[in-house]
């Protein structure tokens, strides 16, 4: 971070910038003049707060007040442009919705996420990773097994999902065989990089200790690894969850987060659509933030966990 | 070279697992039918009946050869019955929602790496977007697109475009800021303005990242393209393959279209393979 | 010429013969029309096209076009051309279904995605619970197909006369093997493909008179189909830029579509609507609409149409 | 403000008129480090004059670098004043007034040896048929000519070093500052790239800073000697070497070499202690 | 095939029974890379006795650290043969012969020092105490007691070399082998440490084998110096050190010293040449 780049434009021609773009959108329409107002009024608060870094709570702060103004632009702009409700509903509808709703959203959270794309992802995640360490094992595997294995990642799932549920039946399996095939490789490549990422040095030194083959994964290979597991399980987890809810368009049971979604947008009923991106938005990083938090206790030790405090 | 062997012996192991999985799979049909005809299945039967079913539920490996061959080779390109006119209708779109994508997340990265608000604020934002279902989206952005009048290639593009600009903003961040302190240091002792910086030193050290996510976004370009292609309706392309073949059970359908779409991958992820290869050996970064 | 945008209501197969007829046959043209037909599919609502301004005239069915009218969006029905109902449940006997006393305890496939409206509110005539509960019926959203049928995933699944049932036919199944309950036959029909624009465009007098334009040439590309089913399906096929239909479904779907279009000249049967609203009011706890709609449609058009 | 600053550094500049090419004055560095500050440089005042070669000798940790990074503007002193060439030393890099060579090669792994080398030169604007001829001199001068095509990785790292040293010599800059050169070369190597450093001094009139962890490699080539010791970093002796001009490889052998090179380890040793 | 290869080298243990606790007969090894063939070693014979302490020094790239990995079996001469202890390298290995330094630190940062440090002692199934005794002495033999707990990343350069080296003391082996495990040390440090390496090794009694690019420190530790040079790598000089056991550090200014030191330059000078 020491290396920020500091430019030295005069501050006169940002304001000439953002005047202009005044200009500009009150030449096409006055409304858009305040929706731009909102936009840059938010920006010159984090350009503020991100002056004072000493404030360590920036960090929180700061993406916290460019969601609120997007969702102020959003508000404001569906009503002054009054665009029909059926099209996009407003941030306030969408939260009284999702407020109202709260037992059918979470039955369909229960049956999207945790039934669907948890058991998807653990069990997804779990295969690749055993299947990296026998692949490890075996150098011809590896040769052999991953390049088909890129091909198949190649797999557009989409495809896949209703020959899944043709398989695996309309429950929460074939959602959950839909999320496994999704992560599968995604975590086998990491993985599989990740044990391969050890230095000569290191495996040398294993080997002047004479270190049996299990040694060496536990105490090595491991550990080292785990910065690219991680990685695997980062991008997992965000496949998880759409995965897990594009396989309900292929059939569902009458609950479950995509079944809601594509039936709600039927009976043009967007603010619940909406309700239900937002838990899935919530639940997505919710998900993808847990497993960087334990990223960060566990790879402690890796240069790009270091420099942060 | 040397992975020709393992990756044959890799395939065949996999077609041989695919023929011996597509009996059992598709055995409970073949039973069903024998039962309703009062007919007896001998072993030699069922097998011979579980390879050529017309609808089964895994397609013998064959059977998906064979319709891959009859719709590629045997038609004319510019035939609606053509797999290659669909890839063609997919890949066009696929390849404009990448370049939009690719130019986006260039452009947000750049802003990140060098905004210190941008840095701040973006990121969350952009993860968060990432897990939103498209598939839910997709259908609702072609009629708001729509309603303001554009359609055809552009609304699947954009849904291209939303898949594949993540991986580029991620990898190209992690490329920019991969310059060691020391390099940026040197360049400050030259007096360098940040766009020499920028064009001198972050760009052509971002350069393996670059390629690396590139591969990663046009796969996920594909799947946009394809995924926009469902809520059009079965229109063409092979993600409409892929539904009219849902819509009318037809299993090789969709299998040949699924197969044609990860060859398409993979031929475009091999593609930007051999520029990176490249490129890279002309900067001198690959021996 | 004047140009208009027909949303389908699902790809294009015969049973939208007669729009792609009178395209094909020059219909429109002769009323001075430039018509584009967008094909739908399974996650587009016409309700929302419409809304959004991508048609100007959609066809779809009349449970949705009522419900979305509760919602706030005003659409008109102007014309009618599917005079009775093609939609049924399908059921396999061996499944242990031969009548309605069968079904609680069954797992039906059902459509949803606006199509559900009918199949909720038969259910409600019933009493049967559709969420699972005791003596009620498990309802599974089924897909594009009739796999869960076929696989025994389901008892019954939904089908329409002039297509999924003929996908049951081709897969091996016989007639003899089902057990179908037309919703004609259980008195819970609803009207199905009719022509809908937004009410505020109707008050524009060229709207207006391009819409009867519209009717007049949709109604003589319907009437031709039904005349030549045949050629009828080659139009479709021609159409399809999937390339994914086959000459003989088409044709057979043909001939079902003529059935249901045959009673009808293009304006919608006032006794037909009652009934409609009637089924659709009648759903017990949780009625797909809650008031008798107004307004929700027109003869004005299909009078300086047909005459 | 800036106006003021600049009266400033005019004041100074005449004041080190006399010949300080770089002139710190009582100078103070403090890190804020998660652990709590290091006081990394602590009243540091040094002038360095016209045609001085300087060594900067010290235990690990010591503030050799963060000194040196001081004069190339690459970090701001938390106290005291320092003025390169008469002007603070921000300007002075604005005026690209200083080569720096960094204690790692870091060349860039994309551009060949002769890219690397008009690097600088082409950020400053040199013509094209300039920087061809200047990368050519400096090849030459570090004995890499026919190398210029060839990439880093393909060069060992005693090559890549000395490439790095030519990229600091290929604009005209009269201040040479140089982290520890030649730490990573082995003492044959050494030898001979001590010797061509001294010779190219001789005729340039260059001005160098030099940091190293080698005493004798400091005595051979300084006429100034500052050993500094750490927490806080601060410089504990300056020594006038009393060697000639004129060095051969053999002056190590001398008794005043060894003199020297005694009186530079007993203030390392004192220093150590200290710590 | 094994119990003809075990009888010969029981064979070549008898030979050996005089002494010599790690012999190199001859020993070729070749790489094989993409621009052809590299000879690494080209006709090496050495023997080593029990208690020797040998310096390999010599020319960047003459094949110093590739001995000493065939002495460890971490690399297969391509031709002659080497024996440890009496029996291949391979089963020297396996029966845990040797301790080996590596020339950079190759601490594991996800274990703390002492997690580095017992490493070695968990995989051959030293007992918790035990391994919490011999982590403690050796901490305090390199002088990093109270460090246990650190991470690598916390350390500096030099303590984490330090560290390195406490690992590669903790288990009894009799033979150490070090590359160039003081590379990164400033003067100081490097001599307090070849001072306590020179107390271990005649307190332990150990045998070892130790590379390094300075002729001072190979001058000042070694019983032997082994002077190589390159393409193709071999021996052209093998000095027995006239100086006692007992080296205080000021030896290193008394003639003895500087006449072994004049004639480990004068070699290192010609390998030098000749490449
Ligand atoms: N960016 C930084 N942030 C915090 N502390 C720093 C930073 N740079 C240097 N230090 C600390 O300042 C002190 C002086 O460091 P410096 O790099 O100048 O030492 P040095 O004399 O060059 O040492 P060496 O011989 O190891 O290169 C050290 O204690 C170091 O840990
Ligand atoms: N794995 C390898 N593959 C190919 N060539 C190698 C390999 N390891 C070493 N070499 C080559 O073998 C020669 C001897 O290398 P070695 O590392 O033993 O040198 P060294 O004497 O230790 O040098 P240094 O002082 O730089 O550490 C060099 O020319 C080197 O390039
Ligand atoms: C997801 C899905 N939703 C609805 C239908 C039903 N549907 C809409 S239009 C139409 C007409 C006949 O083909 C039918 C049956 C389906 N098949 N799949
Ligand atoms: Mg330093
Ligand atoms: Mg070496």
């Amino acid at each position: 971070m020491s290396a920020v780049v500091t430019t030295k434009r005069p501050a006169w021609m940002g304001w000439a910038l953002v005047a202009l773009a005044f200009a500009m959108a009150a030449a096409v329409d006055l409304r858009l003049v305040l929706v731009l107002a909102i936009w840059v009024g938010g920006w010159i608060v984090n350009g503020l707060i991100a002056q004072r870094s000493a404030w360590n709570w920036g960090g929180y702060v700061i993406p916290l007040i460019f969601g609120i103004t997007l969702l102020a632009m959003w508000e404001v702009g569906e009503r002054m442009f009054e665009i029909s409700d059926v099209l996009l509903p407003a941030p306030s509808e969408i939260a009284a919705r999702f407020w109202l709703s709260r037992d059918i959203l979470w039955v369909d959270f229960v049956q999207t996420v945790l039934k669907g794309a948890l058991s998807g992802f653990v069990l997804g995640c779990g295969s690749a990773f055993v299947l990296a360490v026998v692949i490890d094992r075996f150098p011809f595997l590896q040769l052999g097994l991953l390049p088909v294995g890129n091909f198949v990642a190649a797999l557009p799932i989409v495809g896949m999902a209703p020959i899944l549920v043709m398989w695996f039946g309309f429950d929460w399996q074939s959602k959950a065989a839909v999320v496994v095939v999704m992560v599968f490789f995604p975590m086998l490549v990491n993985t599989v990089q990740g044990l391969q990422s050890t230095d000569a040095m290191q495996r040398d030194l294993m080997r002047t200790y004479a270190s049996s083959y299990w040694q060496t994964l536990l105490k090595l290979r491991l550990p080292a690894a785990m910065p690219f597991i991680f990685n695997g399980l980062k991008i997992a987890s965000t496949l998880a969850l759409i995965g897990a809810i594009v396989a309900e368009f292929f059939g569902s049971p009458i609950r479950g987060m995509g079944f809601r979604i594509s039936t709600s947008v039927g009976q043009l009923a967007l603010d619940l659509v909406w309700a239900e991106i937002v838990v899935a938005a919530i639940a997505g990083s919710a998900f993808y933030g847990g497993i960087a938090l334990l990223e960060r206790v566990v790879t402690f030790w890796h240069p790009s966990q270091r420099g942060r405090t | 070279m040397r992975s020709v062997v393992p990756v044959l012996t890799v395939i065949s192991a996999i077609m041989a697992l695919w023929y011996i999985a597509a009996v059992p799979m598709n055995a409970p049909w073949a039973y069903d039918k024998a039962k309703r005809a009062g007919v007896e299945l001998s072993l030699n039967d069922l097998v011979a009946d579980t390879w050529s079913q017309e609808k089964p539920k895994l397609p013998a490996p064959h059977q998906v050869g064979i319709e891959i061959w009859e719709t590629t080779v045997q038609k004319n390109i510019t035939s609606k019955r053509s797999l290659i006119y669909h890839s063609w209708i997919t890949l066009s779109a696929t390849l404009l929602g990448f370049g939009l994508g690719t130019v986006l997340g260039i452009m947000l990265a750049v802003g990140i790496v060098y905004n210190r608000v941008m840095d701040m604020s973006v990121m969350p934002w952009v993860i968060a977007s990432q897990t939103i279902p498209i598939l839910a989206l997709a259908p609702m952005i072609i009629v708001v697109l729509n309603a303001i009048g554009i359609s055809g290639l552009l609304p699947k593009a954009i849904i291209s475009m939303y898949l594949s600009f993540f991986p580029v903003v991620v990898g190209m961040v992690k490329g920019l800021r991969s310059p060691e302190v020391m390099q940026l240091d040197q360049m400050h002792t030259w007096h360098a303005s940040p766009s020499q910086t920028f064009w001198k030193l972050r760009l052509p050290a971002s350069m393996p990242y670059l390629f690396t996510s590139l591969k990663v976004a046009m796969a996920a370009s594909l799947v946009g393209a394809i995924v926009g292609e469902l809520p059009t309706g079965a229109i063409a392309g092979l993600g409409a393959r892929l539904l009219a073949g849902s819509y009318y059970g037809q299993t090789i359908q969709i299998w040949s279209a699924l197969i044609m779409a990860a060859a398409l991958a993979a031929v475009m992820v091999a593609l930007i393979g051999l520029i990176q290869r490249i490129v890279l050996k002309r900067m001198g970064m690959a021996i | 010429a004047d140009d208009v945008t027909l949303q389908l209501k699902w790809v294009t197969q015969a049973q939208f013969a007669g729009y792609y007829v009178a395209l094909d046959k020059g219909f429109y043209e002769e009323e001075d029309l430039n018509v584009t037909i967008k094909p739908g599919g399974p996650d587009i609502a016409p309700t929302q096209v419409l809304a959004g301004g991508g048609a100007d005239v959609t066809v779809d069915w009349m449970p949705a076009a009522l419900a979305a009218r509760e919602k706030g969006l005003p659409m008109v029905n102007i014309a009618q051309p599917f005079k009775s109902s093609g939609m049924m449940l399908t059921c396999r006997k061996d499944a242990g279904v031969t009548s309605v006393e069968d079904f609680p305890g069954k797992t039906l496939g059902v459509w949803f995605f606006g199509n559900e409206f009918p199949f909720l509110s038969w259910m409600s005539q019933l009493g049967l619970s559709t969420d699972g509960g005791e003596g009620g019926v498990t309802v599974l959203k089924q897909g594009f197909n009739v796999d869960p049928l076929l696989q025994n995933q389901a008892a019954c699944v939904s089908t329409m006369t002039y297509n999924e049932y003929w996908q049951v036919i081709d897969a091996g199944l016989t007639p003899e093997d089902l057990q179908v309950f037309k919703y004609e036959d259980q008195g819970v029909a609803t009207l199905e493909d009719g022509l809908y624009v937004l009410e505020e465009n109707l008050n524009d007098p060229t709207f207006e008179d391009k819409m009867v334009r519209f009717v007049r040439a949709s109604m003589k590309g319907w009437k031709y189909a039904e005349e030549n089913p045949d050629e009828a399906a080659d139009i479709v096929l021609e159409n399809d830029a999937s390339g994914a239909q086959t000459e003989k479904h088409q044709q057979r779907m043909m001939r079902e579509v003529a059935k249901l279009t045959a009673g009808s000249n293009g304006a919608l049967d006032e006794a037909d609507y009652d009934r409609t609203v009637k089924s659709l009011l009648s759903g017990g706890s949780d009625p797909v609409i809650s008031k008798e709609p107004e307004g929700a449609w027109t003869h004005v058009i299909t009078d300086k149409a047909l005459n | 403000m800036t106006e003021l600053k600049d009266a400033g550094n005019l004041a100074k500049h005449s004041e080190v008129r006399g010949g300080a090419v770089i002139s710190a004055k009582d100078l103070d560095l403090t890190f804020q480090t998660n652990d709590g500050p290091v006081h990394a440089l602590k009243g540091v005042s040094l002038d360095i004059e016209k045609g001085d070669f300087v060594s900067f000798i010290g235990p690990s940790g010591c503030g050799k670098t963060t000194f040196l990074r001081c004069m190339a503007d690459l970090e701001q002193p938390t106290g005291g004043s320092i003025t390169v060439n008469g002007v603070s030393a921000a300007d002075a890099r604005a005026a690209r007034a200083y080569g720096y060579v960094f204690q790692a090669a870091g060349l860039y792994p994309w551009r060949t040896i002769g890219g690397n080398i008009s690097l600088p030169l082409e950020i400053m604007g040199y013509t094209k048929e300039d920087q061809r001829a200047r990368v050519a001199r400096v090849l030459e001068l570090v004995e890499l000519a026919g190398f210029e095509k060839k990439f880093p990785w393909q060069l060992s790292g005693g090559m890549q070093q000395r490439a790095s040293i030519a990229r600091a010599l290929a604009f005209d800059a009269d201040i040479l500052l140089m982290d520890e050169p030649f730490g990573a070369l082995d003492e044959i190597v050494r030898d001979h790239l001590n010797e061509q450093l001294l010779k190219l001094w001789a005729r340039t009139e260059k001005t160098i800073a030099f940091v190293t962890h080698s005493i004798p490699e400091a005595v051979y080539l300084s006429t100034k000697i500052v050993v500094m010791s750490p927490r806080p970093g601060r410089i504990t002796d300056v020594i006038d070497s009393p060697l000639p001009k004129d060095r051969p490889l053999d002056i190590r052998e001398t008794p005043e070499f060894l003199g020297v090179a005694h009186r530079v380890r007993e203030g390392l040793r004192a220093g150590h202690d200290d710590a």
